[in-house]
């Protein structure tokens, strides 16, 4: 008798690197809060992977499979916010729990909810305010994004943002390039055509998923026009090619210096230990996952859907970005964020950002999008 | 000797005259003169990288007829072989300056070539030699050949993509008035006019171009000439992987993260500029490239919804004025 | 003028085969061809269509590999030995089909065939004086050329530079009557430079009195051989290796 | 038995061993909800016959015409985006899937003359290229079009009642299953798959087939036989492309989804290639043979591999290589070898074997 | 042979006005005008390169003119493609063969056959259900002694065999213009009969108008009604063989006598 758990995730495709560090997060998640037992409730907890290739389609029948076949109590998924869509009405029809990690995409916790539906992970909003507490003052802002569903969703939710933050900076331009944009000459010029000699501060914000053209944009100087980037914060890969823009300020979603909790402490030491790296963005949001299952089977002190839900609903769970709690209406984990600044003078090769300051729950007032 | 009364093929100039006329006919639209020049300016440089990794296959293509659709392997491979020098003397590319940096540079690139090189030599002991002249099978072996060459990228250097910062002294761009142009274009412009000229004196001035064209139309005859027509085809294709080694490179700084699917990314850019140019010619692929990279900057600066097909409108546009591409080659496969 | 040779006198055959066996795919092709082709003379190979004879010339090329016996070329076995050594050794071949380069010009042909880079101008115009033609085309596509035109730039290919032995498959196919005239007068000269010709023909009058010995082949054996002039004077020998490739033939 | 060799076309197996294997894999598939249970199987079977289809039909160009086309996938796209959109647009029904299917299949035939009159007069090679370079954009704009294809992510929509797993035929079980409108699809699937195969079957041994492979094998003198190759390929072309974007509204109509990675994607392309090359190219039966054994090797692969790595770990590189996220480059060596040492795929080596 | 030319009394079936196509600044066919009448054979003779394939290619429309006209029965056909000369009655074999390596014999022949019968496009009939045209086809396998090999590829073929298939195809055609591009070229002694006999039946049946380009001058003699010679293009002579044949022109530049 066993608590079987499913973690699906894009293990091979595009998504692959993101794939891997949330598994590695979500086990040794579990390594630490069973102390390495692997039990929880004096039951034995298997965890069954599946590669879903990021594909909608595999990711709704594995999750079927999941359910159905393997009998699991509580899945958790996946990378890739296409699959996750194809995957919440699985859920619905299997009345079971599945926990959104770490796609992003509104609508998981919007118009395509359903009551079975939990998400560990932030959602595109959510890094919207971020970004929008940032900045308060007046001034310009420009986006830059790839011009796909999700880069629309964010720049949407972006603009929203900024008015919800109280923000007085008049949003000039939105441009929308390729996913597979090469060369960013072009899209840089007609940015810089629009934000130079509008009023000051002129902030360049860019929301990229993948391999960000930040340090493009950065070596056609836009400080010629007074102009100063905003990126999103991304894994640390990306990052180290940042170095050389020292100062350079935006917000992220997990960098392991910056929490100070001793889970995040454990995470960090381990993680260098075995993998010579520190851990990343979707290490932490695997491992927050880990913390959601084992704090409700531990709250629910069963495997039953409904129990479980009653648990969830409003639980607050410990992760390396410390606490985390599901809000009633939409089960959207609400956390706190952090505004960072690229250091000039870098110990080692993973030593990239410094902390300005941790933007708290309050100051991420998300709306709650979904109807029940 | 040649006969009066035999007009000797007369020289067709009217490609030479397609980048600048674009260029000169976009100033007006654009408007500003510093943006133009910026545009303009980048996309030579990019035209060039895209050149450099489209040459090795348009050589391969025409020279020895087969098409590969592995080239991007090698592309990525090559990149990724950069890095086994490049990581280990990051040292040495911190250092701000230009010939230290340069100095390494070259190491990495003669490095990766020679890789890709080898590489490229086995590639076609094992996969191409048994499929010589048939197309079809060449397609679907060197899309096999691709998927290998990725997953082992993968077992090698692990999924994860790897970071390839540019060295200090590259980075930034030098301006002009309002201009900007990033230093490191300039780089892939002096490093795609030196592939061009080697190229192209290599074919035309020796006896090496004649002898492989002819061994593929017929190896056969070509051997009871009494020519090892296997051993030139081996190390054509090896150059040709080696280009595409350069290319990765190249590319590979540029955009300064690697990913094994890095070569296939760019296959179809580099397909089209083959086909534009005229499959097996390098000086129509050369002209192929310069014209497409300026199509995608002037496109992405004035109508960006555009530039996501530009590439197909030019290549269409193409091949409706010369069904064959710019330079034809020969009647083959026709 | 060429001296006769008969083949009963010479020490030593340039070229022999012995039992010579050769397999296609699953077909068995030539079954045991034993041929001899004495110095300096011009050796003809008889027979009806699909005896064997292309395949024989492609054998001794290397261009199929012979699955028995052995291929003696100046004393040694040739048999084993892959295509462009055999080439290298001496020996040039005019195929059946031309197999002319068609991408490339005339000049260009001829270019690829002088092995030693350099095309020897005496040479070039010595080949123009029997096929004027090619002058005329010297750099015009080779694929453009008419028919005729090919057999001339296959046959040229084979001249350009000098060889021990010329193996020629039907090259006066295709060809008019005027040019099969100087076709002869070349091949009488070319005699002349000690070289060996082997060849391949139909045209019985063509070889009539050219040729020093001849051998038949049917059914991938040779079933005849001796002096041309013993042939060329007896007709019902003639008419019984006719009548008898005639008989295999229903 | 006449009535058999009609409907086969008179295109017989020609060799026992193969014809076991195709009387395996029908009845197989015919009875998958009842031999097999679970999600999986089922998915897998359907899977299998959708690109039974997709397959042979591109065989009609690869194998019967000899054109390379890259295209393949834009026309299967299309007809599920047909049978997508409309389902997503209003109330599940099968007027609006008819209507939708229709739609489709009149963007195929334009598109694929288009393409075909354009490309196919220049050389075969190009063809190729351009319809990789068409079908690549093709995907981007389908992407790009966000809020009418749902962009990256795809659509996933609702199907009629009866369609649905929720739905029950009968209130008690059939042979230990509950015939559920999953199970409905799924022999809707099959049926329809079932006659287009024979469809197929009896163009390639039609005398318009045998002129396709007459043009294969030399275009020059089918011309000169007064055979208008042009309209010949544009032919099979359309024909390959309609099938093609049937499979797709069938695939549609399974996953209750469409999105550019599931029916645009590259991948796809390379699967079909593969499975061709497999199961042999100039014979149908080889799209059977092939899309069986692919479909199941991509499904159940990963999990022999895995128990491979697992009692590979204390041989790190080769534990690397056998790891379940490495399926890849097993199936491309395969893909090689394949060419390499059988060009003739599965069922030419099994015909031949027979001759000898 | 001995049936003197039926030219006069019907109407020409196929004839060319001007006929010229120039490569680059060479004119291979030079302004060749010429009649041809059902029933007829006119033998085409010329030095290597005269012109006399590029001169059927002109009319089988292989090659488009450059400046002429080609017309059948009366009707002007320069505008149409070769499929559809074909269709039309006009039929061609090779000189360099020119065949479906590997596809079987017969199928080579039936696909002409098919050809002629229109069926190309009947995608529901069965191929193997078609017995009147396999048997037709089988029929022209055994007119060229070839019935034997008929379940054989093209490729496994000699050259003689190859040469005589290509005649097979020709006749399978049916057409009304018959173009024989040096059939006997390469062909062994004992096999020129059985290719020539053909021709002198076709030909015996006085409905077909022949086309027959030859260099071998013994094939001319037995069959010709009327030659006609070709000199760079231009065509320098047309009549009764025997006259033309003594033509001082066709003794200096074709037969070479006194050249060399
Ligand atoms: N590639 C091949 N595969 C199978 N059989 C072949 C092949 N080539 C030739 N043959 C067969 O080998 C036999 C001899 O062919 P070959 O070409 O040597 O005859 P030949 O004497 O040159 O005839 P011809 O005078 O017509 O050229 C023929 O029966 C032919 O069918
Ligand atoms: N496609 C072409 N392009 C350029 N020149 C050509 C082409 N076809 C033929 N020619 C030229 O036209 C001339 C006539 O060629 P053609 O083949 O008609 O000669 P022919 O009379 O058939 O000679 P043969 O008796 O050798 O077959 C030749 O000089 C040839 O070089
Ligand atoms: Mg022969
Ligand atoms: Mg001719």
């Amino acid at each position: 008798q066993e608590i079987k758990i499913a973690l699906i995730a894009g293990k091979t495709g595009a998504l692959e690197p993101y794939a891997k560090e949330t598994e590695t997060g979500f086990m040794m998640g579990l390594e630490y809060l069973t102390a390495g037992k692997m039990e929880v409730n004096g039951k034995k907890i298997k965890v069954i992977i599946k590669d879903d290739q990021s594909k909608p389609d595999m990711g709704r029948a594995l999750l079927a499979e999941a359910y159905g076949d393997d009998k699991v109590d509580i899945a958790v998924g996946t990378t890739s916010s296409g699959s996750a869509l194809a995957m919440l009405p699985v859920a619905e029809e299997y009345k079971k729990i599945l926990i959104v990690e770490p796609a992003v995409a509104d609508a998981i916790t919007g118009d395509k909810w359903n009551r079975y539906i939990f998400r560990t992970s932030r959602n595109s909003m959510q890094d919207a305010l971020a970004a929008a507490s940032t900045i308060k003052a007046g001034g310009s802002i420009a986006f830059l994004s790839q011009d796909n569903a999700f880069g629309r969703d964010a720049i949407k939710a972006a603009k929203e943002a900024l008015t919800m933050a109280g923000s007085k900076a008049k949003v000039v331009h939105e441009e929308f390039s390729a996913q597979n944009t090469t060369d960013f000459t072009a899209p840089a010029q007609r940015i810089f055509d629009a934000l130079k000699n509008k009023p000051e501060p002129r902030i360049l914000q860019i929301v990229w998923a993948g391999p960000s053209p930040m340090n493009k944009l950065a070596d056609l100087k836009p400080e010629r026009f007074g102009i100063n980037l905003a990126p999103g914060g991304n894994i640390l890969p990306v990052m180290k090619l940042w170095k050389s823009y020292a100062g350079t300020q935006g917000t992220i979603y997990y960098y392991y210096d910056f929490p100070k909790n001793k889970m995040n402490d454990w995470l960090v030491a381990e993680h260098t230990k075995r993998f010579k790296a520190p851990p990343d963005f979707f290490t932490a949001g695997g491992f927050a996952a880990a913390s959601a299952v084992y704090t409700a089977l531990n709250k629910a002190k069963s495997t039953n859907t409904e129990k479980l839900i009653t648990a969830m609903e409003g639980m607050e769970f410990d992760t390396p970005k410390g606490k985390m709690n599901f809000r009633k209406e939409d089960h959207q984990a609400l956390q706190t964020m952090y505004h960072f600044k690229i250091k000039k003078d870098q110990k080692n090769e993973w030593d990239i950002l410094e902390l300005v300051r941790e933007i708290p729950v309050s100051d991420i007032p998300v709306p709650v999008k979904n109807k029940r | 000797m040649s006969n009066p009364d035999l007009p000797s093929k007369p020289r067709d100039l009217a490609p030479l005259f397609l980048v600048p006329v674009l260029a000169l006919a976009m100033l007006p639209l654009i408007g500003s003169f510093p943006t133009w020049l910026t545009l303009t300016v980048a996309g030579l440089a990019m035209g060039m990288m895209i050149f450099i990794m489209a040459s090795g296959l348009t050589l391969v293509f025409g020279l020895m007829d087969v098409l590969n659709f592995g080239h991007g392997a090698f592309v990525a491979v090559g990149a990724y072989a950069a890095t086994m020098v490049l990581l280990p003397m990051k040292g040495w590319l911190e250092i701000d300056s230009l010939w230290m940096n340069l100095g390494v540079l070259g190491l990495a690139l003669i490095f990766a070539m020679l890789v890709t090189a080898v590489l490229g030599w086995a590639f076609e002991r094992l996969i191409i030699m048994p499929v010589y002249g048939q197309h079809l099978k060449q397609i679907l072996i060197t899309m096999g050949g691709m998927i290998v060459a990725e997953q082992i990228i993968g077992v090698i250097w692990g999924a994860e993509q790897i970071p390839l910062p540019l060295p200090e002294s590259l980075r930034g761009a030098i301006f002009i008035g309002d201009a900007a142009i990033e230093k490191y274009r300039l780089i892939a412009v002096v490093v795609g006019i030196i592939v061009f000229l080697s190229m192209f004196l290599i074919l035309n001035r020796t006896k090496l171009g004649l002898l492989i064209r002819a061994g593929v139309e017929n190896g056969e005859m070509v051997e009871a000439l009494g020519y090892r027509i296997r051993r030139l085809f081996v190390a054509v294709f090896a150059a040709g992987s080696a280009l595409a080694g350069l290319g990765g490179v190249m590319w590979g700084l540029y955009k300064e993260t690697l990913t094994a699917a890095m070569g296939s990314e760019v296959m179809v850019m580099v397909f089209i500029v083959v086909i534009i140019g005229g499959l097996g010619s390098v000086g129509g692929c050369f002209i192929g490239a310069l014209l497409m990279a300026l199509v995608t900057n002037y496109a992405g600066f004035l109508a960006p919804k555009f530039a996501l097909v530009s590439n197909i409108a030019l290549m269409m546009a193409i091949l409706l004025w010369r069904p064959a591409g710019l330079y034809a080659i020969g009647r083959r496969g026709a | 003028m060429s001296e006769v040779i008969d083949p009963t006198q010479v020490d030593q055959p340039l070229l022999q085969l012995n039992g010579v066996h050769t397999h296609i795919g699953e077909y068995h092709i030539l079954q045991g061809v034993d041929l001899l082709v004495p110095r300096g003379g011009l050796s003809v190979l008889l027979g009806r269509n699909g005896a064997g004879k292309t395949t024989t010339l492609r054998t001794i090329m290397g261009l199929w590999k012979a699955s028995q016996g052995s291929i003696l070329f100046d004393g040694n076995n040739i048999a084993a030995q892959a295509t462009p050594i055999i080439a290298q050794a001496g020996i040039a071949y005019v195929p059946e089909s031309m197999e002319i380069f068609s991408d490339l010009t005339v000049k260009e042909n001829l270019h690829l065939a002088a092995r030693n880079g350099t095309m020897d101008t005496h040479r070039l115009e010595w080949i123009f004086a029997f096929f004027p033609a090619l002058k005329k085309f010297w750099n015009y596509p080779a694929g453009n050329l008419s028919g005729g035109q090919k057999q001339m730039v296959a046959i040229a290919r084979a001249m350009i530079e000098p060889r021990k032995l010329l193996l020629v498959d039907e090259p006066t196919k295709g060809l008019a009557p005027a040019i099969i005239q100087s076709l002869m007068d070349a091949f009488t000269e070319l005699k002349a430079t000690d070289t060996t010709i082997l060849l391949v023909e139909q045209n019985f009058n063509f070889v009539k009195n050219l040729g020093d010995t001849v051998a038949v082949m049917d059914d991938g054996r040779v079933v005849h051989t001796g002096s041309m002039r013993e042939l060329a004077n007896n007709e019902d020998l003639q008419q019984k290796l006719l009548g008898l490739s005639l008989a295999s033939h229903q | 038995m006449n009535l058999f060799r009609q409907l086969l076309s008179d295109d017989l197996p020609r060799s026992r061993m193969l014809s076991a294997l195709l009387l395996l894999t029908f009845f197989g598939l015919a009875a998958a909800p009842f031999i097999t249970s679970g999600a999986r199987p089922l998915n897998t079977a359907a899977t299998i016959c959708i690109y039974i289809i997709l397959v042979a039909s591109y065989d009609l160009l690869l194998g019967y015409t000899g054109i390379v086309s890259f295209a393949h996938t834009m026309f299967f796209g299309i007809g599920a985006y047909g049978v997508g959109l409309a389902l997503s647009s209003g109330t599940p029904g099968w007027g609006i899937i008819v209507i939708g299917v229709l739609l489709a299949l009149i963007l195929t035939v334009a598109l694929a003359l288009m393409i075909g009159l354009f490309a196919l007069r220049v050389r075969a090679i190009f063809y190729s290229m351009i319809t990789l370079a068409v079908a690549s954009s093709f995907a981007v704009l389908a992407s790009q079009l966000s809020d009418l294809t749902g962009g990256e992510d795809g659509i996933t929509f609702r199907v009629p009642e009866i369609l649905t797993p929720g739905f029950q035929l009968f209130e008690n079980d059939l042979w230990g299953r509950t015939i559920d409108g999953k199970i409905i699809t799924y022999y809707i699937v099959f049926s329809v798959c079932v006659l287009l195969f024979l469809f197929l079957l009896r163009v390639v041994n039609s005398p318009f087939g045998r002129v396709l492979q007459a043009i294969r094998e030399n275009e020059f003198r089918a011309e000169a036989l007064g055979y208008r190759t042009v309209v010949y390929r544009v032919l099979a072309n359309c024909l390959a492309a309609l099938l093609a974007a049937l499979a797709g509204a069938l695939m549609a109509l399974w996953l209750r989804y469409v999105g550019p990675k599931t029916m645009l994607s590259f991948e796809v392309m390379t699967d079909i290639l593969l499975i061709v090359v497999i199961g042999g190219m100039g014979t149908l039966y080889g799209a059977v043979i092939g899309a069986a054994l692919f479909i199941i090797a991509q499904n159940y692969l990963k999990n022999l591999m895995a128990q491979g790595a697992e009692s590979l770990v204390d041989f790190p590189i080769l534990a690397q290589i056998f790891h379940p996220d490495r399926w890849m480059l097993w199936l491309g060596v395969l893909f090689i070898l394949s060419v390499y040492f059988f060009p003739t795929g599965i069922v030419g080596k099994l015909r031949s074997h027979k001759l000898k | 042979m001995q049936t003197s030319s039926t030219s006069t009394v019907s109407s020409p079936s196929l004839s060319t006005r001007d006929l010229s196509i120039h490569f680059g600044g060479h004119v291979a066919v030079n302004q060749v005008s010429a009649d041809f009448y059902p029933g007829s054979l006119t033998v085409i003779v010329g030095p290597n390169g005269a012109g006399k394939t590029t001169y059927f290619n002109l009319i089988s429309g292989q090659l488009n003119a450059s400046a002429g006209s080609v017309s059948l029965f009366g009707q002007d056909i320069t505008k149409f493609g070769a499929a559809k000369r074909t269709r039309a009655g006009i039929g061609r074999a090779f000189q360099l063969t020119n065949l479906f390596p590997h596809l079987s014999v017969m199928e080579n022949v039936r696909l002409a056959v098919q050809s002629r019968a229109g069926i190309g496009l009947n995608i529901f009939s069965l191929w193997s259900s078609h017995r009147e045209l396999i048997q037709r086809a089988e029929h022209y396998l055994d007119r060229v002694a070839l019935a034997n090999r008929s379940n054989d590829r093209v490729i496994t073929l000699s050259h003689g065999d190859k040469r005589k298939l290509e005649v097979a195809i020709l006749l399978a055609l049916e057409p009304e213009i018959m173009m024989f591009d040096e059939p006997t070229a390469g062909m062994s002694v004992d096999e020129v009969p059985v290719v020539l006999n053909l021709i002198q039946e076709v030909k015996s049946e006085k409905n077909k108008t022949i086309l027959l380009v030859e260099h071998k001058m013994d094939v001319v003699r037995s069959l010709a009604d009327r030659i006609i010679v070709l000199h760079n293009g231009t065509l320098v002579a047309d009549g009764e063989p025997a006259s033309v044949m003594a033509s001082a022109i066709v003794q200096e530049a074709y037969l070479g006598k006194g050249v060399a």
